[in-house]
């Protein structure tokens, strides 16, 4: 606790902030660079930890803990949830599309980071008070006392913020059916008058050797229907196509007969 | 060691997650590096609150946070709801403000 | 304050342009007679601005003075000064016979939807341009002023724009890109005029910290109100421009010829005669009464561009192959002299383009009315396809020969007692520049003559043999336009009485007398006293 | 009795409004209604006239302030006339002449269908040139100046359907127009010396400024007098203003309005005679011309065009006479009269011969016409008489008058211009001789006309020869009538004054030495064209007679010089109207539209490309605000 009110920290501190820092700095250059959203995710969430870490470290131990519990645990979660809806497995192409956007977002980045590096080493932040004294009545009633005076206007309209952001998250996810659903008997007629598919779907696996749901169903020339894939599949890119292996199938079905015919013919 | 040095590094993961926003076109990707740099800056409001022996900055990391938890519900809500109609996340792929 | 006279003088053609485009599609005619009648109300309200005009009272009359935006000191200030009359009495004048002269401009064409409503259009702007000109000539506030010297373009452009030139060479596409490049062109020329214009009313601000420009001009005669030396010139030039443009002075003139080229005739009267006449008006009322020192120091340079002006307009009037061009440049020409009266900081100079303004409008009015029915009957504005129409219509030539005259100023038409102001006023201060700009009038013979010559004589084409002579409507539109500039070519004084005691202001303004006879001569006889 | 005055001018005014106004239904009486009006205005100038002989003379100068025509502050011009001996020679002559010619057109202009169209321009033509001698100040002057200038336009483009008509009405006016300038620049010059323009105070102020500005207003004057009078070097519009119908050539290119020029300098006389410098030229002028006239008009085979070299010539000596001074004024405008009757009535007997040849010009293809119009014959003889100077006829003394005077001038000039007036009256006597020879004399040389028809040449009906007859008892008479006992000399006197200068020679010596130069130029001609047939088509002719037919190239000079020149800078200043000074602002234009093109391509609509902007614009401003603080 003393540690923290001094102008250095204690040795302990330091070999934990260059060893874990390190590591955090890794896990965000990770974030940017991973092909993959889940890597990226997963990146992320390590260095939220180690700033959780940091923040014990400073002697935020709320923050330290609501950064583990809320942030590593609920949006991180929520990221890697939207990540699968998405498709887990499409590689984010990292090829840049736009002329010159790498090498300037670069410069950019690379003037910004040294304009604040300039700025804080500017500033002359030499003198830490510590949080001694402030934590010493309780951290916890500390921030509280914070929160429920001086800032509690904010602290209200930031759950009406909450309130409205899941609101908002609903509305723009939901969709609601604004329509009757169609009948079997309209969806039917509607199939007769465009002429496209006059039967219906053929059922997963059907000419198949695989009754899985990635599985695409055969028409009856022997080509795979995607339309009897589920969606997500779909654009996942994940259905797996047996219309080959099915059309051996069917050539060696019909070898298998001709031959039982033939002889059977022979035997005649 | 000097406690400056967790702004120093504040500030480098500030400028990772800008130059992320930037380079990646991934939505999702894209919002992560947004958190990279709400979490840097929350890491220097905690080092504030150190220097000045107070807990405002705490204060002010907290509600960074419930704002970047709103934010990200709203945005991922976004992501999705584009990413229903358009089959993709990419953010080049939005790219309607053209003329 | 009684009756606000130049209010409801300005506000008779703006409620007769919205209920003009109120009419509905089927009743055209009816819109046409509305538009003339409000265009005649207006008319009778610009001369009772003449009746009740004092010519030996105040400077400004009929002010009308009310708070408008009080923050900025802008106030909704008008008054007329003697050459204020004048140009309202012009523009009243010549709007009926710019409606009566483009009656059929703006039929549908058959072809065209049911419910489309040119004609309605075409005369609610041309009203609305009218109301605009009269309240620029009005406004003794320059932001008021100003307001009505910009929003002006915007009807305008609609006119030129919208409203073609029914005979044209080549296509209809062709034709309409032209005519849209031509509409462009005056925009953006006179929005360019316009806000270097804005810069300069907001300095003047700064400097004089009101709008009003009798104030600001008494402030500046008593010398209260100091402005540095180059605050002033840069200030004058700002406005200078953009009346410049709008004149137009070379070299800012090559948006007249492609406006009044493909637009109609009565448009075109509308542009140069009427429209034009709020840049030089403006230069007498705001560039002399606000800046006279600057104007002094620039008068050096504008003598100059306005002679290549004369000289220039009238060369290039000479080489053109297409009649409203090359009145176009005729006009040019003439702007040149106006341009030149103004700054040849004389009384005859001044009074003499005041009376230019006037007169060219006439003149010029006649002159491209004449010649737009001319081509409305051949449907082709190249001067080549014309020949011997004086055989075949007599009276179009006749009338179209007089329109020629005034315009090269022949004595005992209006032009030249102007015209003749003007050199006579510059020759007595700068003798040189009086005797280049002489050399116009000879240029002014050449061009006319030629025009009348090549369309007019000759043997008769075949195109041109089944043409008509003009008809009742075009008789009384021209008629009464010779006669007026016959009846001021011989007796201008009913303007001069008027225009006199505010050209006297004008040059107190400037702090200006007339270079005196080198020999004074006893006043002959008893005939002095005027 | 001054109120009369403005109804001289009124009244052919008036004719002019209502003729040129009043539409077809005057077309059976307007020729008459003209007539009338024109007579109206001879008679109340005979009126005058008869008054003003009634009062002494210093007493007859009447003046008539109708209105001031233009007030403007330090600037006044008023309409206001003044009818002095000089201003009240010129209406006779003008409302005279006039009047005979109006008569005479009736019958000429009988099968124009436009004929009332052009009593009105006739109407308004004097109506303008009463205003031009009736002025009492410049600009009214120049009022009425450009007002016969446009009635002569009008009437020489009369027959507008020939291209040559149209262009050589443009010509004349155009011409005129360069000599207007100077008599405009005078005006300004007046105005700025003296404060007033009107003649009086300008003549009685005369002495008070330099002898420079006299003699620059001079010159002005002097240019506008070569404009109107075909003086060298703007006389090139004369000769094709033949192209009009021949009344117009008679009353406006013979007798009235080319001497308005002559008019002019004797009007000014008071500056002339303060600016020696300008005089001279003027006498140089009129001397150059007299024989550029003269030696045009000798190898002229259009009858009209001959003439008007000879007219040409003939305004010279006035203009000469003119140049010289007291000494000459009188004699210049009684020549000026007395060329009026003869000259006017030598073009209505062209004019006469021209109507009974199916409007043959060509003198090549007349000839032995004595005998089939007498009476034009007689007229025209007398004519020519009167113009050679044939003793006791009116041309005679005028000329002799201006002869002796050119020799009075004294010095070295006297004798150089008494040589070129003596040898000008030798070649008018050849040229005028040849005239008479080619049109009445030798045999017959008629052709048929471009339609095939036979000429039958016959004699004009009465209305034509009526005035010729009055004309040629003018050109009689006239000279003799004025001479005896010096009336016109005595006339004139108070406005013109008169010196008598200092002959060398005695007035018998020179009588004699013009009935030399008389007779060896009518021999020439007897020699050339009496004796021998003269060929239809005009032969090649010496290196000088084929540059008298081209006018002395003087034309062509014009043409080379001013019109192909004109031509070029026109066309090359439509040019640089078209790209340059609009090439620069669509420059511009496209320039700027470039610039827009290129600066939209970072609008690619890519939120990322903007988000690079954005933290590029924010690290930039963070990095100013750091330097900001830095300083």
């Amino acid at each position: 606790m003393s540690a923290i009110a001094a102008t250095a920290t204690s040795s302990g501190e330091a070999v934990q902030f260059w060893i874990l820092g390190t590591v955090a700095v890794i896990g965000a250059l990770a974030t940017i660079l991973m092909k993959k959203a889940v890597h990226s995710a997963l990146s992320l969430a390590g260095t939220m930890i180690i700033l959780a870490v940091f923040y014990l470290a400073n002697g935020a131990y709320f923050l330290g803990v609501v950064q583990v519990i809320v942030y590593t645990g609920a949006i991180m979660m929520l990221f890697l949830f939207v990540v699968m809806l998405v498709g887990v497995t499409a590689a984010d192409s990292l090829k840049e599309t736009i002329k010159g956007q790498r090498w300037l977002a670069l410069l950019c980045g690379l003037g910004f980071g040294i304009l604040l590096f300039a700025g804080i080493g500017h500033a002359g932040l030499g003198h830490f008070n510590g949080l001694g004294r402030i934590n010493s009545a309780g951290h916890v009633e500390g921030l509280a006392q914070l929160i429920f005076t001086k800032y509690v206007f904010a602290f209200e309209i930031t759950g009406a913020l909450l309130i409205t952001a899941a609101v908002g998250a609903m509305v723009l996810t939901h969709r609601e059916r604004t329509e009757r659903a169609a009948t079997q008997r309209e969806l039917a007629e509607r199939r007769v008058r465009e002429g496209v598919q006059l039967p219906p779907l053929p059922a997963p696996g059907v000419y198949a050797r695989h009754n899985a749901v990635d599985v695409p169903g055969l028409l009856p020339d022997g080509t795979p229907s995607e339309l009897t894939v589920s969606g997500t599949l779909r654009s996942r890119g994940q259905i797996r196509d047996v219309s080959g292996e099915a059309l051996d199938d069917l050539k060696a079905l019909e070898q298998r007969s001709a031959e039982r015919l033939g002889r059977e013919e022979a035997s005649k | 060691m000097n406690p400056v040095n967790y702004l120093y590094l504040a500030a480098l993961l500030f400028t990772i997650g800008a130059t992320g926003v930037l380079i990646r076109k991934n939505a999702i990707v894209l919002f992560m590096c947004v958190e990279l740099m709400l979490n840097a800056c929350n890491l220097a409001f905690v080092a504030f609150s150190r220097m000045h022996g107070n807990l405002d900055g705490q204060i002010i990391a907290f509600f960074t946070m419930v704002v970047a938890a709103a934010e990200v519900v709203v945005g991922l809500a976004i992501i999705v709801s584009l990413f229903r109609t358009r089959h993709s996340a990419s953010v080049d792929d939005a790219s309607l403000m053209k003329l | 304050m009684d009756f606000p006279l130049l209010t409801v003088t300005a506000a008779v053609p703006a409620v007769g342009a919205i209920l003009t485009a109120a009419v509905p599609a089927a009743r055209r005619t009816a819109a046409k007679w509305l538009a003339l009648l409000f265009s005649l109300a207006t008319l009778a309200l610009a001369v009772l601005i003449a009746v009740r005009f004092e010519p030996g009272g105040d400077r400004y009359q009929l002010t009308e003075s009310r708070s408008w935006i009080a923050d900025f000191g802008v106030r909704y200030e008008l008054g007329v000064d003697g050459i204020g009359v004048v140009l309202i009495g012009l523009t009243a004048l010549l709007i009926p016979f710019v409606i009566a002269a483009g009656w059929h401009d703006a039929d549908p064409l058959e072809t065209s939807s049911k419910r489309w409503r040119p004609t309605q259009g075409f005369f609610a702007l041309i009203l609305m341009v009218e109301a605009m000109v009269i309240i620029s000539f009005e406004a003794t506030d320059v932001f008021l002023f100003y307001i009505f010297f910009e929003a002006m373009l915007i009807p305008m452009y609609f006119l030129i724009g919208g409203f073609g030139d029914r005979a044209h060479a080549g296509s209809d596409e062709n034709a309409a890109a032209q005519r849209s490049y031509a509409a462009v062109k005056f925009l953006l020329y006179n929005l360019v005029g316009g806000l270097i214009m804005l810069a300069a009313v907001i300095g003047l601000y700064v400097v004089a910290g009101n709008f009003s420009l009798q104030e600001i001009t008494a402030a500046r005669a008593a010398g209260t109100l100091d402005m540095a030396t180059n605050t002033e010139r840069l200030l004058f030039l700002g406005f200078f421009f953009a009346f410049a443009v709008k004149a137009p002075l070379w070299p800012l003139h090559t948006w007249l010829p492609n406006a009044m080229g493909e637009s109609t005739a009565p448009v075109a009267v509308l542009i140069t005669a009427v429209v034009d006449k709020v840049g030089t008006f403006a230069m007498l009322r705001f560039c002399l009464g606000l800046f006279p020192d600057a104007s002094k120091w620039a008068t050096p340079v504008i003598l100059v561009l306005a002679l290549i002006s004369i000289v220039y307009g009238a060369l290039v009037a000479v080489g053109q192959r297409d009649i409203k061009r090359l009145v176009a440049y005729a006009s040019i020409s003439h702007f040149g002299f106006i341009i030149l009266g103004i700054f040849a900081m004389t009384s005859q100079g001044q009074s003499g383009a005041t009376l230019y303004m006037v007169n060219h409008g006439l003149s010029t009015a006649a002159l491209m009315l004449v010649a737009g029915f001319l081509i409305s009957r051949r449907g082709s504005r190249l001067i080549a396809d014309y020949g011997g129409v004086q055989k075949v219509a007599p009276v179009l030539a006749g009338t179209f020969l007089i329109g020629g005259l005034a315009t090269l100023s022949l004595p005992g038409l209006a032009p030249f007692v102007s015209e003749f102001l003007v050199l006579v006023g510059t020759f007595a201060r700068y003798p040189v520049v009086g005797i280049i700009a002489t050399i116009g009038i000879v240029l002014a013979a050449l061009y006319t003559l030629v025009l009348y010559q090549r369309t007019m004589t000759g043997p008769v084409k075949e195109e041109v043999r089944t043409m008509p002579d003009l008809r009742l409507r075009e008789v009384l539109v021209v008629a009464p336009l010779i006669a007026l500039l016959i009846g001021l070519g011989v007796y201008p004084k009913v303007l001069t009485d008027i225009v006199n005691p505010a050209v006297e202001h004008t040059m107190s303004d400037v702090k200006q007398t007339d270079p005196k006879p080198e020999v004074a001569v006893e006043a002959k006889n008893g005939e002095e006293a005027k | 009795m001054e109120n009369l005055i403005a109804l001289l001018i009124a009244a052919p005014l008036f004719g002019a409004v209502v003729l040129l106004c009043g539409g077809r239904r005057l077309d059976k009486t307007g020729h008459w209604i003209g007539t009338l009006l024109a007579a109206v205005s001879f008679g109340i100038g005979v009126v005058l006239f008869a008054d003003m002989l009634g009062r002494s003379a210093d007493e007859r100068t009447l003046t008539q302030n109708l209105y001031t025509w233009i007030p403007v502050e330090g600037f006044q011009a008023d309409m206001a006339f003044q009818l002095d001996q000089l201003s009240m020679t010129f209406v006779l002559l003008i409302s005279g002449v006039g009047t005979l010619i109006h008569v005479y057109s009736i019958g000429y202009m009988e099968h124009d269908e436009r004929r009332r169209r052009f009593f009105g321009y006739l109407n308004l033509f004097v109506a303008a040139m009463l205003l031009l001698v009736l002025a009492d100040n410049y600009l009214l002057l120049y009022f009425g100046w450009e007002g016969v200038g446009l009635a002569s336009y009008l009437l020489i483009g009369f027959w507008q359907h020939k291209p040559s008509a149209a262009t050589a009405a443009k010509k004349a006016f155009l011409v005129n127009r360069v000599g207007d300038m100077g008599l405009s620049i005078a005006i300004m010059l007046m105005f700025t010396t003296f404060g007033t323009f009107a003649f009086t105070p300008v003549f009685g102020a005369v002495g008070e400024t330099s002898e420079g500005m006299l003699t620059a207003i001079g010159l002005m004057l002097l240019l506008a007098a070569c404009g109107k009078s075909a003086q060298v070097p703007l006389q090139s519009w004369l000769g094709d203003a033949m192209e009009g119908p021949t009344p117009v050539s008679a009353l406006i290119h013979a007798a009235t309005m080319v001497t308005a020029g002559v008019y002019l300098i004797v009007r000014s006389a008071a500056v002339f005679n303060a600016a020696p410098d300008a005089q001279l030229v003027v006498t140089v002028v009129g001397a150059v011309t007299l024989l550029f006239g003269a030696i045009v008009g000798c190898a002229k085979d259009d009858i009209k065009k001959a003439l008007a070299g000879s007219t040409m010539s003939q305004i010279g000596y006035m203009i000469l006479a003119a140049g010289l001074g007291p000494i000459g004024y009188v004699f210049a405008i009684m020549h000026l009269v007395t060329h009026g009757f003869f000259k006017a009535g030598l073009f209505l007997g062209a004019g006469s011969v021209m109507h009974g040849m199916n409007d043959e010009v060509d003198m090549r293809k007349y000839g032995a016409l004595r005998t089939y119009m007498p009476v034009t014959f007689v007229t025209f003889g007398l004519g020519y008489l009167a113009i050679i100077g044939f003793p006791g006829l009116s041309g005679f003394f005028s000329k002799d008058m201006i002869i002796e005077a050119a020799f009075a001038k004294g010095g070295t000039e006297g004798w150089i211009l008494g040589g070129v007036t003596l040898l000008g009256a030798g070649i008018t006597a050849f040229y005028m001789t040849r005239v008479m020879l080619l049109t009445f004399f030798g045999e017959k040389r008629w052709q048929p006309d471009a339609d095939g028809h036979e000429p039958h040449p016959h004699e004009s009906p009465k209305s034509m020869t009526i005035p010729m007859v009055i004309l040629a008892f003018g050109s009689v008479f006239a000279g003799a009538f004025f001479e005896i006992g010096e009336r016109f000399l005595k006339w004139l006197e108070p406005v013109t004054g008169y010196s008598h200068g200092n002959p060398p020679v005695s007035a018998m010596t020179v009588t004699a030495a013009t009935m030399v130069m008389l007779l060896v130029g009518v021999g020439i001609a007897w020699a050339m064209y009496g004796r021998r047939p003269v060929p239809v088509v005009a032969p090649r002719g010496s290196l000088l007679t084929r540059a008298a037919r081209r006018d002395l190239y003087q034309d062509d000079f014009n043409h080379v010089v001013l019109v192909r020149g004109g031509e070029h800078l026109t066309r090359s200043l439509v040019y640089v109207d078209h790209s340059l000074v609009d090439g620069v602002v669509n420059g511009t234009a496209a320039s700027v539209g470039g610039l827009s093109g290129r600066l939209r391509k970072l609008q690619n609509g890519y939120a990322r490309s903007y988000a690079v902007s954005m933290f590029g614009g924010t690290a930039i401003l963070i990095a100013a605000t750091l330097l900001m603080r830095a300083v």
